[in-house]
């Protein structure tokens, strides 16, 4: 990283001219997505599973169903847990080893868009209250790193449960007693995140790699299909005012209710 | 042994600890109360009870890792096993690791990093006993520390959390209006810049209610601004008055 | 949640997804998938799903681990929580680490190692579905993303295995037969050289038996290897198409 | 530590002439402690807390009382478990990650001396025999290093033990049944421990830090109130002789009795 | 390693000229292998136990028993645990530290050729089946390396099951009640692990270390009594004809009979 | 499972296994037993069993924790997993870190460490079986090896444990003498210079019992240097013999 300190800042003073003038060096406008391309239902040894293409920005997530004990706060409620794996072959970058600091906030900031607007149904993963549970297990991994992981893993963990489906069971002396057929996970909410890099003073919406290599500051938003508000991270050693900030909750809303709407979500 | 949660705002609109929706926790700040450290803080805002200390600017190894331009800033936030209801495991959890990194970068903007190039400076936070909002009291005081360090300093950095609890926007979240309310938003700030360095979310409010959010956290900050230049500046009172 | 096993041939000498005995699953290779690597390939073999990339040559840290002579080759196969029916933790098991070790000298002897010493050549391997034989399936992308990287080869390397199920030698083994069969060998090999690189069995066979086995391997192995020479050239066909 | 091998030398020799002289750098005698200032109850969230101030060093105390499995050899008595972290903020030379031997042996020394002198009576910590008693965890937090951690650790450690309480409580078909009041944790020894550092072949009592980089070895001496030795260790890679030994076991003796009497234990 | 690379060289063209002539440097001919000693119950506190020494190559193995859950594919099998130590004491060239990959492939073909050849029969370790069965932990200790550790290891596990005993019992209510006495662990198959290195495009039977350190690719190729193959590994990065592979099976066959013959297995 | 324990001492004075008090265990010492180490001892002092070796001195990695005025000596001290009733795990335990620091810190008086600057000596114990006062018998095996790689030493360092069992001062305790005694004091000691290097106690003795059980745990110190130095002897004798 120290020998492309030079580089870097060519380009960032390349990046930051264009952005001066409305433009990225990728040609899109200051707010504008990159294309975005989902497939469901990849893994069939998974309940659930979506692979999301934004960009050249490449994320797979699979969902795993287990049974398991509910936390003593909550127990009638099923356990959502968000996993995510910087697998080496996505970047350069990355290395083998247990979770950095950066797969975890990835991993916890898309855990909490998809807790906090309450998107699954965790009561109706109870099978016996405080005793037993489902456990849903979300694994994000990465392929292929161009910029911008949080929206594109949070796109394909929302794709992939709403992909999941449960077998039907009854329940018969604490034990679970498998039925014919197939039930959807309870998915009720659709939570966005959309991710903003602050760039010489400007905000980008979407930043690629290049441009995530010389900005100063991210934010994060994520909204629910009310417009509300749900999440927010701000991540990077630079700072933002707040009109920068409410500025961007402000196109979060309006960018995820078009992702929802191109999506069908 | 969960907690009974009864109505977290009476009738005359005050808190479970008899709190206005705008008033802060009572706060105690010490500055420089280690010897070893080169810096250190200890703050007490309610009944969260932390401790900071900064080592550095220092060597750095492997030595590799250093960087030509500028100094590495590290931060290590940790949970004492005892300061929480259920014993802690001292192994650094997840939600540890995710803290050290936002901390670390809310009190990163105020430091003249290329100062001390090929150099560490290491915080390193212990909460010793947690009652809500610890990470805005970990930033409150790694900001002091840094400053007691003597590392150059563009602001102090001053956190607070505000949020959304049974439909009414109060500042300084404690741990049971943190876990039943419906919103909170930590925020740190640099007061003499006008910047916000930390914001995080999570619950749910319109964007009207997280601008007002933010909004009251800010006057926080700045409150705790005060009371961080005061307690700086009574620190080096007592100095010059054993020097004297 | 266990797999009933019903017979795995049927009266025909047909297997459960249909296949005679000698037939491979149906295979889908793909060169140069990922644009942040070096070299990547993607194979499916049957509900086999995986992905291989190389980075490198680079530079190895901590240097005293450089060979003066050589680079050095290392290997990582990995299996995605998801891709087996019961979640599987990220850590890797002791099975990934054999694994790893048995597919980095299964391609090994391909790499003209001499050419660039002093640096490391990673490859990465991950399982995004497993179906049986997934070390097979690894190799054979494997040796592709060495190839896509550019990395200097005397031969590609196809992997297949065979064994015995219901007293039939079967060519590549999918997870039931694998765990049902009698035997399982797991095979590498450069055609144009006519040398094994990889070697395993488990199970029972007798020697001749065991011939027949690793010659029926061999066999699939040349198929394979027909497909993998089939997949680069349509990869730099692509790449020229789009240059022109 | 290398480069520091001349001060270090230069220091030692310092020491050393004024030992020989019965002083101490600090102003000490060789028999000398530092002053002791113990705070108690100050972790609400704990069942015990205490900080003990040896001169500069500073250690912090919680107790948390949990409830799990006896050990197979002792159905019949709850379990003590000792732990202590060096953490990174009290000396340049400690560093975040899993305890090393030194944290190891300094809860070990602690631990042996409360168990050794069955301080606390664990038969009354029994719930179920053989499945259910309460966990004692003692977590043994050192917020300054100024020399002579394990005195102060095996103060603060009681100190805390002393200051913690248990709610009352029935027990009914296996399990527990909250009662209102709290009782004392059945403490009912009062081990203390005496550190002895040797420089230059003379012994002095409570080492602090620039005594403790020059020392050749050290040895601890824990007694009981009746003045029987329960727990000893000797630590460094020096020796002593077995005269050296005796003389510092009847100086313990005397020490712990004094500060027992001055603590009001 | 780097540093001694001419040395190798050196040694190695040594090594093949001698093998091309049919001889080795330590005199043995290409299909000899080095003389095998066997102690059985040296470790009174394990179960079963043996040590065997294959020219300086030693190893001890330690069987202990203990009860467990069965794997839930196989609820009426006992769990057989194969673990391999190459403890540091055994060569310059071990670290401590948890298992590499080198020790983890040793347990792994050790524990293949006894698993596939069915030589515990393991279903006579069901105590209660799907809940409660006998594991039998193989601890696989090197403690002198002086080449064919795989050999030499499923040696000396095979030595100690063969030495294991069990005590007696009965099942009452799903708890185990001791009777006075003892049974073998029930072994009924012998299988023998021959390797082979490939230097200079040769076979030879059973290498020692500076075999090894010049060896192009390693066979390991284990039989049953039958003269069955149960198990094969290749190691190392060269590679082996087909016609090269048929013949060390034919020869593993021959030695694997005669080494039984001679332990009387 | 656990041991039934009968009375540890019988009438006519004698213990469990038929020794007096003051009389140590079958000891059987062999010096240079393994062929890779530069150094090695076993060690059978009862049913205890142990293996030490030596390597060194070597090379220091990572560089910069080498010493510029002495050798670095290191020890790890390891157990089995089958050398004791129950299973032991073969990650290292606490006891274990406790005890490789207290065996190196024993065995570091009789170095001269000052000889091999920026180098490392690496002393590792595996105890194949453990019956009591095992750090004992590691302490005399790694002093044999020591010398044994020829590590420049001022004296052996000898080791052994005293204790109180059922009011009576007893030499070399055993495992249950240990257990259900009331007090255990392992010691090493240096003869020649006659200082104690390694001092340990657990249990309630009264100071005279505490001197008393000291100087017990000397003499039989005095008694295993005695057999430390004829084993020593019989290795160079049997060498010379096989050199002739």
């Amino acid at each position: 990283m120290s020998a492309a300190t030079t580089v870097v800042r060519v380009k960032q003073k390349q990046i930051a001219q264009l952005i001066a003038k409305g433009k990225r060096l990728d040609g899109r406008g200051l707010n504008d997505y990159r294309e975005i391309k989902i497939e469901q239902g990849i893994i069939e040894r998974a309940e659930g599973s979506a692979r999301v293409l934004l960009g050249k920005t490449e994320v797979m997530v699979g969902v795993k169903i287990e049974t398991g004990e509910p936390f003593p706060d909550t127990p009638n409620e099923g356990v959502l847990t968000v996993n995510a794996e910087l697998v080496p072959l996505a970047s350069p970058t990355f290395e083998p080893g247990p979770p950095d600091e950066n797969s975890i906030e990835l991993a916890r900031v898309v855990d909490r868009g998809i807790r906090e607007s309450k998107a699954i149904d965790l009561e109706k993963l109870c099978i016996t209250p405080g005793r037993k549970v489902f456990v849903i297990f979300v694994d994000i991994y990465v392929l292929n790193h161009d910029g911008n992981l949080i929206d594109a893993s949070a796109l394909a963990a929302l794709a992939a449960l709403l992909n999941t489906k449960m077998f039907n069971y009854e329940v018969e002396n604490g034990e679970i007693k498998l039925k014919p057929g197939y039930t959807p996970l309870p998915v009720r909410r659709h939570p966005v995140a959309i991710t903003f890099a602050k760039i010489n003073d400007k905000l980008v919406v979407d930043p690629w790699l290049e441009e995530e290599q010389v900005m100063d500051a991210r934010i994060t938003i994520t909204t629910d299909n009310d417009g509300n508000i749900c999440a927010v991270q701000k991540g990077g050693s630079g700072y933002f005012t707040s009109k920068q900030i409410f500025e961007a909750a402000q196109i979060a809303k309006e960018k995820a209710a078009e992702i929802r709407k191109k999506l069908g979500w | 042994m969960s907690q009974k949660v009864e109505k977290l705002i009476d009738k005359r609109g005050l808190r479970l600890d008899g709190r206005k929706p705008d008033e802060l926790r009572p706060i105690k700040i010490e500055v420089g109360v280690l010897s070893n450290a080169d810096g250190s803080a200890y703050i007490e805002q309610g009944k969260n009870k932390i401790l900071a200390a900064v080592y550095g600017p220092r060597e750095l190894h492997p030595k590799h890792l250093a960087l030509p331009d500028r100094m590495v800033l590290r931060c290590r936030y940790h949970m004492a096993p005892f300061s929480v209801q259920e014993r802690k495991s001292p192994a650094p959890s997840r939600r540890e690791i995710e803290l050290s990194k936002v901390i670390r970068e809310a009190v990163e903007p105020a430091v003249f990093v290329e100062y001390y190039p090929r150099t560490a400076v290491d915080i390193f936070v212990e909460v010793l006993q947690a009652d809500g909002s610890t990470r805005c009291t970990s930033i409150t005081a790694a900001s002091l520390a840094l400053a007691d360090a003597g590392i150059p300093m563009r602001d102090l950095v001053a956190a607070c959390s505000a949020g959304k609890v049974e439909d009414m926007i109060v500042l300084d979240l404690m741990d049971v209006e943190d876990k039943v309310g419906s919103a909170d938003v930590p925020l740190a700030y640099m007061p003499n810049l006008g910047v916000i360095t930390l914001l995080q979310m999570d619950g749910i409010l319109t964007i009207e209610e997280f601008e007002k959010t933010v909004n009251l956290a800010i006057e926080g900050c700045k409150k705790i601004y005060a009371m961080q230049k005061e307690a700086l500046k009574a620190k080096y009172v007592s100095v010059k008055e054993v020097e004297e």
